[in-house]
């Protein structure tokens, strides 16, 4: 038996295996599919203290093996998730992760101290890296110092792990993984998506509604690859690989290049139980090399 | 879930009839919509939204070629499988007035299972389908129109319409261009509409928040507050 | 009839569209597939002062509508290219562009004032944005001051028109463009490759000799239209779009983003004569709308 | 270029003759491949290098299915079009010594010109080659070797070339396995071997520079100047 359960701190993920922000709404809506208590951990939608409405429409277009979203971060607000959301969670055996999101330091800091009261909620990952939204996001994502101060705020007022979501629409993010790791971040997910736009070439404008959107899907693969790679020789902290997983292929290089979790995002659209998939393919993988730990394979391809 | 293709046979001009084996315990509500994924490539990427005409003996989806995947969907041949997600969304919501079908080209699909379902039901309902000519229609009942007078009435499906009053309820699909045109007819004559709309979808159910349509609540997404929206809640 | 031909500077181009540096040879090859003088330009492989060998193999690898190569600047060197290539354009009725590289900046200058002296070069390319060599390369193409500095030691010893060549794996492309601009650039080109990598599962090693490659494809369309677009408000010269053209309606995407020419790269690979079914497909489009000049398109996306 | 699909069918183990439709004009020499767009997506993105086997009435091609290209080159049908390029590359020169062939799995594929080609010629040649099992042979010729001895001799191809001397020449194809343990024999026994190579290519003609090979004068292109090349040459 290959032991596939992964440690960040004291949380225990039974698996590598979680699903991305944005790409699988408050994991209830998955129920249905399967047993989301089989996930190494649920991302859910960007949170805000107050609902947004998000972007106006059309909000998604496909391009060559990928999406451009303008969704702007519509969420339904603290209140009613902590309310209607966070109950469905008590029996449900995974690690739900609350993706939080402020358009100024003070709204991040206040939304992660209050969610710090929630026992379902094992970690939050923030969000500094949405190209959707006009103030904070991919600002803040750019900037090595501001990651320092937000992130060093909202770790004096939580004590849940606390994990950085980095945008790729920077010239080094590996410096960025460094601000975070000084501010004590405890992991950083990489990477967001790409920022694109697609015209439309009849009314000659911009096809989405907010004109550009963020790239995802297998097309990025590339690029969340090299810069996990990159980022896992500059810092000592985790790394959770995001970007284009659609296979346990994909999967196992983001952990060869040293993610030691991975999210599966775009790909949950396409085949809703893709992740238990990839689970299952890791395992194999992991019988067919005789390794019997998957931490064993995180960074391998360093070597 | 894979499914075997029964037949997929081209029905009118660019328009394809797609049998699918009806899965155990598959049911469905009229105005409900699949999710198909038209081949195992990652191009196309998403799947693609398909109103379910009718699901008695087999699924059957009516569709028209507009991009590359409905082209690919159709080169399917009976034999191969296709996998499908659904049924998704709200239904058609029977109402106790004089009912009328109004279908505009492709539109015509979604109405085709309600149609079905309303004569099961024994509740009666007029229908009125338009198309551009008479290559272009593949319903064999209701009063057709034809732009270019090839088939039945000469005109659009608009022009059927003159007797409708507010003891009538609407239940239409079709081209923009068709829903507004109704919609003030709707406004004028003071009968009731509820509309079956198109947008973008990433995942059919509701997550991805991709599929957003403004209404006087809000967006609302497509693929689970509808497709079937009441017009006056629609912002066009 | 509709005007195809456009003006940068005093060049003539008979239509938007050229074939991409390191994805055409140098022209003549492909004179068994067509007539190359109908392109509205050539872009030949990057060249430097002396000959290069390029990147261990393997150096490409197919990745979801998209490929990444590392190539790492293999070419025949200056002597060679101008004894052996440049003869066979004094028939060739298209403008024959030199995309240059040299590993610091005295390089880049001596070959540009070497280069200024034959007729049947039309402009030189300042590849600024390999990311497959160490030195030069990628570094050049990310500081706005050393673009500064380059540039206007190119202008110096160069009368032909300077194309500057930028990098989209940076923070702010138009940062970088606005530096080319002030130092008197004629046009910029982009976008030159993404960053990326694959590793292969089985060896767990990355797949290429080089580790790293240049993502290139339909995948990235939708970023290099968005850096157009976002250039497009930032500077005065002309841009050439570049990045994942494969169809005329792509290339017109980028026409409305605000690219005065285009450039095909990876798509020459699939279909030889992509870029006579574009130029083709651009001037139907034209004809449809009823506008009589393709440069009436450029930067319609903006209004 | 669209070329029209004789036949494409499966004569072993995950092994399929691809026959099309010969074009006007079309020659070749031995040793040459096609370059093959498997379908008309963005999905496989690049062509797929192929050998030519044969061109007298047809163009054949066996192929192996290995990844995704050959997996949709599989489902191809008679009737239906594929776009190829070529010829492109080198081919194998014809030497004034005794010839042998020696191919293993599917890399006997482009020693079934050459073999043809020299029988035309009325050339001697002597061919060894070697399957896993009897299932992987798609040759009805020349020396047969599995690994398991459901065919021929039990063992590898190399086991059957104990008499080759260097009054010899060898034309070789195969797994690098097999390639260097030929080449370790060719350096004790004395004999010349040419072997045709393999690499991941784009364009297939010279100018992405993508399919380099390590020789001792550089790195050169498979594509162009090789896929033959002089063992010797080659920095293994
Ligand atoms: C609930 C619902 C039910 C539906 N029911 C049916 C049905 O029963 N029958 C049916 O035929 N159709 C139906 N549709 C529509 C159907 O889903 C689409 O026609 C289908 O998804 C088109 O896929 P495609 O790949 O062929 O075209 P795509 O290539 O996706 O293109 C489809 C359209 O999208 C737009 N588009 C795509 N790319 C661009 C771009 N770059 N710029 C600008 N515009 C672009 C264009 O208008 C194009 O015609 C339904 C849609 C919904 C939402
Ligand atoms: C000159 C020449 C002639 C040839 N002639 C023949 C012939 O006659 N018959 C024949 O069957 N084949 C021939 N080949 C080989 C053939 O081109 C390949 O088998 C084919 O391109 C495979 O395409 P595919 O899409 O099926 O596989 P791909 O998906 O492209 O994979 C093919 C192989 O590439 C490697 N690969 C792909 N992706 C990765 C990755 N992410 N990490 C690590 N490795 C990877 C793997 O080893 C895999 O098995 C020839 C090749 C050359 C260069
Ligand atoms: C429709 C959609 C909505 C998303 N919403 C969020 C979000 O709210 N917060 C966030 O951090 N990332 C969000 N993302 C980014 C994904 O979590 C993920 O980082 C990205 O899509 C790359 O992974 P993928 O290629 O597997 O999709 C969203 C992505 C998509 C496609
Ligand atoms: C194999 C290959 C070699 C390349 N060589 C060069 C080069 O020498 N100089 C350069 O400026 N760009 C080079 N490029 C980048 C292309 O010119 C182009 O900017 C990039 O590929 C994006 O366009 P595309 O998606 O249309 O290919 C190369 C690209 C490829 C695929
Ligand atoms: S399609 Fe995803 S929310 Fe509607
Ligand atoms: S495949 Fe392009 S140079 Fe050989």
């Amino acid at each position: 038996m290959v032991n596939l359960s992964v440690k960040l701190n004291n949380l225990i993920f039974k698996n590598p295996v979680m699903t991305a922000s944005g790409t699988f709404g408050y994991g209830i809506e998955y129920n249905r599919f399967f047993d989301i208590g089989l996930l190494g951990g649920i991302i859910v939608k960007g949170l805000s203290l107050n609902p947004r409405q998000g972007n106006p429409p059309p909000r998604i277009i496909e391009t060559p093996c990928g999406m451009l979203n303008s969704i702007g971060l519509q969420n339904i607000g603290y209140n009613k998730f902590v309310s209607d959301i966070l109950p469905q969670f008590d029996n449900i055996d995974t690690n739900l992760i609350v993706n939080i999101y402020g358009s100024e330091i003070g709204e991040f800091v206040e939304l992660a101290s209050k969610l710090n009261n929630y026992k379902q909620i094992s970690a939050l990952e923030v969000n500094v890296s949405c190209p959707n939204v006009k103030a904070g996001g991919a600002t803040f994502g750019k900037d090595p110092e501001v990651i320092f101060v937000l992130v060093s705020s909202i770790k004096k007022v939580c004590e849940k792990p606390i994990i950085v979501k980095l945008t790729p629409n920077v010239t080094d993010i590996a410096l960025i993984a460094q601000a975070a790791q000084s501010a004590k971040a405890d992991a950083v997910s990489l990477i967001n998506t790409i920022t694109g736009m697609v015209i439309d070439t009849k009314t000659k404008k911009p096809f989405l509604g907010n004109k550009f959107g963020g790239l995802s899907g297998p097309a990025i693969y590339p690029v969340g690859l090299r810069m996990v790679y990159e980022t896992y020789e500059k810092i000592n902290i985790p790394i959770i690989g995001v970007g284009g997983i659609n296979s346990p292929d994909i999967a196992i290089q983001y952990l060869l290049a040293g993610a030691s979790l991975i999210q599966i995002g775009t790909a949950n659209f396409v085949e809703p139980d893709i992740s238990l998939k990839i689970i299952d393919g890791i395992m194999r993988y992991l019988e067919n090399e005789e390794i019997d730990d998957v931490s064993k394979l995180v960074g391998l391809a360093h070597n | 879930m894979q499914t075997l293709v029964l037949s997929n046979d081209k029905v009118a001009n660019d328009i394809y009839c797609l049998k699918l084996q009806k899965p155990y315990g598959f049911d469905y509500k009229p105005g409900q919509f699949l999710m198909i994924k038209v081949n195992n490539l990652n191009e196309p990427l998403l799947r693609r939204p398909f109103s379910i005409a009718k699901a008695v003996s087999s699924i059957d989806i009516y569709y028209k070629i507009v991009g590359l995947g409905t082209k690919i969907l159709s080169a399917l041949k009976n034999g191969e499988y296709i996998d499908i997600t659904g049924p998704f969304g709200n239904n058609f919501e029977i109402k106790y007035k004089r009912l009328a079908l109004v279908g505009g080209g492709i539109g015509v699909a979604p109405l085709i299972g309600l149609k079905n379902f309303l004569d099961e039901q024994k509740i009666e309902s007029e229908c009125f389908f338009g198309f551009n000519t008479a290559k272009d229609c593949f319903v064999d009942f209701g009063s057709i129109a034809t732009i270019d007078g090839s088939s039945g009435i000469k005109g659009t499906v608009i022009d059927m319409l003159a007797h409708l009053d507010n003891s009538y309820h609407v239940y239409a699909c079709g081209p923009n261009a068709m829903l507004s045109a109704l919609c003030k007819l709707a406004d004028e004559k003071g009968f009731s509409v509820d509309v079956s709309l198109e947008s973008n979808m990433a995942c059919g159910f509701g997550v991805c928040l991709g599929c957003s349509v403004n209404t006087i609540k809000g967006y609302k997404q497509v693929c689970k507050d509808g497709p079937i929206f009441n017009y006056t809640e629609i912002i066009w």
